[in-house]
């Protein structure tokens, strides 16, 4: 079995509920120029437009689950970075997973969380390289990840309170 | 007596001058060298092929202010470069450059030298103590082991010299290998050495324990300029950093008259006494030989990486140790039989 | 204890290899341009600052069109034309390039569809005051036609 | 000046190494917790000059995004300006020509060699070892004229355009590049003999600073770590991009994790690399360098992009979110040396500070690329 399906098949044991995966992979990027974000659920995307192939939105609190799925089928963390989508009053964070083999899989993992209060658990204690990521994260965009052992600044200042990569940060 | 106390008093002179201009000309040398050995010139912009280059050198680090840091013991720190520079001074008076220029052949002349080398190891301490700094302090304790351990093969491979020649003395030493290339002690097919094969073997461990007493590349862990920053003289500035960069080169020469005098016969001709211009004769041969083995310094300074602390120690306490005392008693052994 | 022999054997073999290739490059000639008292001729291509290129009378072939400018992603050319009486087209009266946000990366030259801008050869740009670097352009253009 | 040490009951004190030290290569700082020469914890502090390179992508436009990817891998440049233009091409669709497809390959892998090359001579120079160094810039000096000849810079190339490439190759530089590919097969044996046989080295880099495959995938390091740690993994290979599948050439692969299988990836990697730059050479197609229609305006449709390209020090990946205007609404670097030397703060423990110095050295590893 190629590692795509297995991925899909691992990951959408997350989404019991048959109507939250509905979404055509046609309907993807429609879903990406409303208004409304789209709904949470596994899309298969075309590699050669997109550059990935599993496309997963989830749930904040499903996110370790989702991760523990992917470290231990191998993948590695490529990079977490955030989105803020103003608009929707909502940040996006994305996990981009990669892997080392030549079953080629790029799977990224998003999630979004309210712009007002920005907390997501870290998944350090599953990707230790996930600290620095989920620290510049912090640094940008002021996203909180609960339980992470050391949540200063690391690119920006060590007393930086500001976080340039929000829309509507001032210089 | 008048006259030796006249004698020593005129070759520390003659010592600080031959020292002084031999440590600004080694460094235009190395420079030069390591540029050759680069594929680039070297100095080349003060005067011709950049020969101006040390005493330019030598102005500008006279008129820098010397720095010191707060909090540091003062006395300690001013005392290290001059610990640095005057063994390596004390040294020359029983060098023999010919067979009548040195200026106190003392009879113990080799556990002298050894006895002053030992105090240049104190003065990497004392820097690396006095200047509060955790660069330095490292590299002080690293200096330490480094001459502790390379003291014992230096010591072992002396000792075999002073079995063969039956004299301290470093002139007495020379005296023993005079004639050609054949009588010297790195040469192993004479009857003076006892028909030891080890002879070069031996020559070669005097000569690494030469670079790594003078904490040279590739065993400059010292100052470890990638590691230590520049280890035990970080906190050094102008004159107090130019006596431990003269007293590096004054102690390259010490090893290297060293090397000569014990295995490359002193300042005898490689084929066999010629006869005329005894004098410049003499003072030549010695000269050429110990800048040759300088070149040779330079030459590995700027060819192999710098060794690891426990490289060092390894190299020292698991091949060069042994080697020596086995080479030791192996002569012994070999001058009983012939 | 059969590998220390062989360490010996083979570490200074391998010593003795690269004093070798040292030895080597000794005697050779140093292959560095002694710079100040020589210097490298600069390829065709090469990108210093950008200058105007001026037609056969020396004017500006520059039409005033602005690409450069919106080209620019730091923004350090600033421009500007007048409109002489009884003319179509506008002629360039400012041309200020500010040197010290520029990037070299040729947006401008790249974007101009009049031939009016091109790389010059200079690299000698080093100086210890700021103003040397905000250049008049147009300037430049009536020195070069002298 | 020395500060009162707190852990007193474990006899350790802080070395601060970097920002400016001679063994950090630029404005890196490692707080090191020592306990003598052996370090008992570190922590990297990066940010010295970040620049925030990914806000400056929110506010130019696409194609005036692309000088900026000279400055963030200042040593292969060539790779990252490859990266941008894919990730910008998958979105717009643009095709490239052929050719522009040859000289962009035979560009990155030069650069590749150059990087490699101070590197090297970086690394050696770390180890104390000074003369590799000159020799390695006297070999690159003729790659960047090879390049400043094509690309009129010689350091930030800004050479790469969506679709194409700023101007063609010219006779002197094929002729020039075999000349290098010939003179470079000739000093990586002089290397080998200088460099990689000497006992010195070889004591002082195997067995030193291990990275196992569980560490690479749990920091995600990528390019020449992973490689040296047996992980057989090269996105020219496993994720073919540009011309790479018609080239013949091997990913040098070693398991023993140490410095030294680093340092003997990186070696044969250049060799890799000629042969690539032979065999592109050789087939150089004719043609134009860029392509016939190309959009005025740099639009990508609305969505996210991906693009992953090997650079000489790993997988350099770009995610572009395009909200349809002319700005990327947000562009994530991703740099390979910020997952390489995350895992210099755990795997260095223990160490003495030589070898931890030296491991630091065998990550390879470029700031402004890791501040962005």
């Amino acid at each position: 079995m190629k590692i795509q399906e297995k991925t899909k098949e691992a990951l959408a044991a997350l989404f019991p509920d048959p109507p939250a995966s509905e979404p055509e992979p046609d309907d993807a990027e429609e879903g990406e120029k409303k208004p409304e974000p789209r709904g949470n659920g596994i899309i298969e995307q075309d590699y050669h437009t997109r550059g990935f192939h599993l496309d997963a939105q989830i749930e904040p609190d499903q996110l370790i689950e989702a991760v523990r799925i992917l470290f231990d089928l191998g993948y590695y963390l490529e990079a977490i970075t955030g989105v803020d989508w103003i608009k929707d009053e909502q940040l996006e964070v994305v996990y981009d997973f990669s892997r080392y083999d030549f079953d080629l899989c790029r799977t990224v993992i998003r999630t979004r969380v309210d712009r007002s209060a920005p907390h997501l658990p870290t998944i350090t204690p599953i990707y230790t390289g996930a600290s620095w990521h989920e620290r510049e994260t912090h640094d940008f965009f002021g996203i909180v990840f609960d339980g992470h052992p050391y949540l200063v600044p690391l690119l920006l200042p060590e007393d930086a309170d500001f976080h340039p990569l929000l829309k509507d940060f001032e210089a | 007596m008048s006259l030796t106390l006249f004698n020593v008093i005129l070759a520390v002179f003659i010592a600080i001058c031959f020292v002084g201009a031999n440590a600004a000309y080694l460094v235009w040398c190395e420079r030069k060298g390591a540029g050759l050995f680069q594929r680039r010139p070297g100095p080349m912009e003060n005067g011709p092929w950049g020969l101006l280059q040390p005493p330019v050198d030598g102005v500008k680090l006279m008129t820098k202010q010397l720095l010191i840091p707060g909090g540091v013991d003062k006395a300690i720190f001013m005392v290290a470069p001059v610990l640095a520079m005057f063994p390596a001074l004390i040294s020359f008076v029983t060098i023999p450059f010919s067979d009548n220029i040195v200026a106190h052949p003392i009879d113990v002349g080799v556990l002298m030298i050894f006895a002053f080398a030992a105090l240049g190891g104190m003065s990497l301490l004392v820097a690396g103590w006095g200047s509060r700094n955790k660069y330095s302090m490292i590299s002080s304790v690293r200096a330490v082991s480094q001459t502790v351990a390379y003291e014992i093969p230096l010591m072992i491979t002396t000792i075999t010299i002073v079995m063969i020649s039956g004299s301290l003395n470093l002139s007495d030493i020379v005296q023993t290998q005079l004639g050609g290339f054949w009588s010297w002690n790195i040469w192993p097919l004479q009857k003076q050495v006892g028909f030891n094969l080890l002879m070069p073997v031996s020559f070669l461990i005097l000569f690494v324990c030469s670079v790594a007493e003078t904490n040279r590349a590739p065993f400059d862990l010292g100052e470890a300029e990638s590691e230590l920053v520049a280890g035990f003289h970080t906190e050094y500035s102008s004159m107090g950093f130019g006596l431990f960069f003269m007293g590096e080169y004054a102690n390259i020469v010490i090893g290297a008259c060293l090397t000569v005098i014990l295995f490359l016969g002193g300042w005898a001709c490689p084929v066999g006494d010629l006869g005329f211009f005894p004098f410049t004769h003499h003072v030549g041969w010695f000269l050429l030989k110990i800048y040759l083995i300088i070149f040779v310094f330079i030459w590995i300074r700027w060819t192999f990486p710098r060794t690891t602390i426990y490289g060092l120690l390894n190299l020292s306490w698991k091949y060069l140790i042994p080697i020596s005392l086995f080479n030791l008693l192996l002569t012994a052994g070999l001058l009983k039989v012939f | 204890m059969g590998g220390y022999f062989t360490d010996l054997f083979t570490g200074t073999k391998s010593l003795l290899d690269g004093m070798w290739v040292t030895l080597k490059e000794f005697p050779r000639r140093p292959v560095t341009l002694n710079y100040p008292h020589e210097s490298v001729k600069m390829y065709p291509r090469f990108r210093g600052h950008i200058e105007l290129i001026g037609d056969k009378d020396g004017k500006p072939n520059c039409i005033v069109c602005s690409m450069c400018q919106r080209a620019c992603p730091s923004g350090c050319i600033s421009l500007a034309g007048v409109k002489p009486e009884g003319e179509k087209k506008k002629v360039l009266s400012r041309y200020i390039l500010d040197f010290t946000t520029c990037s070299l990366c040729g947006s401008c030259v790249e974007s101009c569809n009049f031939n009016a801008l091109r790389f010059s050869n200079e690299y000698n740009l080093a100086s210890t005051r700021k103003e040397d670097f905000i250049m008049d352009l147009l300037q430049r253009l009536e020195e070069q036609n002298r | 000046m020395t500060e009162p040490i707190t852990l007193q009951q474990d006899e350790t004190f802080v070395l601060n190494v970097g920002p400016q030290h001679p063994a950090t290569h630029g404005v890196l700082r490692v707080k090191m917790t020592m306990d003598g020469e052996y370090i008992y914890n570190a922590e990297t502090v990066l940010g010295y000059i970040h620049r925030m390179h990914e806000k400056m992508a929110e506010n130019r436009t696409y194609p005036q995004y692309m000088p900026n990817m000279g400055r963030l891998d200042y040593l292969s440049a060539m790779s990252f300006n490859h990266g941008y233009a894919l990730v910008v091409e998958r979105a717009c669709n643009i095709e490239v020509p052929e050719r522009a497809e040859y000289i962009r390959v035979i560009t990155v892998e030069l650069n590749r060699i150059a990087s490699h090359l101070v590197w090297l001579g970086a690394y050696v120079l770390d180890l104390g070892g000074f003369t590799p160094l000159m020799y390695c810039f006297d070999d690159r000096e003729q790659i960047l004229d090879l390049l400043e000849a094509v690309t009129g810079s010689r350091l930030t190339y800004c050479y790469f355009r969506f679709g194409g490439l700023y101007n063609d190759i010219d006779d002197d530089f094929i002729t020039g590049t075999r000349a290098f590919i010939k003179r470079m097969r000739k000093e990586l044996k002089m290397y080998a003999k200088l460099v990689t046989g000497n006992i010195i080295l070889m004591k002082r880099l195997k067995g030193h600073g291990p990275v196992d495959q569980n560490m690479c995938q749990r920091y995600g390091a990528t390019g020449p770590v992973a490689r040296g740690s047996g992980i057989n993994y090269d996105v020219r290979r496993n994720e073919p991009y540009s011309v790479y599948p018609e080239f013949d050439f091997e990913v040098p692969v070693y398991g023993e994790g140490d410095s030294y299988a680093r340092y003997l990836v990186r070696m044969e990697e250049m060799e890799q690399s000629l042969r690539i730059i032979e065999q592109a050479l050789d087939k150089l197609p004719d043609g134009p360098v860029n392509p016939k229609k190309k959009p005025k305006l740099i639009k990508p449709p609305p969505g996210d992009y991906y693009a992953a390209v090997e650079t000489a020090r790993g997988n350099f990946g770009i995610r572009m979110v395009s909200d349809g205007g002319k700005n990327a609404y947000r562009l994530k670097l991703r740099s390979p040396t910020y997952s390489n030397m995350h895992l210099f703060d755990e795997a260095c423990r223990g160490m003495l500070i030589a070898d931890a110095l030296a491991f630091m050295g065998s990550l390879d590893l470029v700031i402004p690329e890791m501040d962005r």
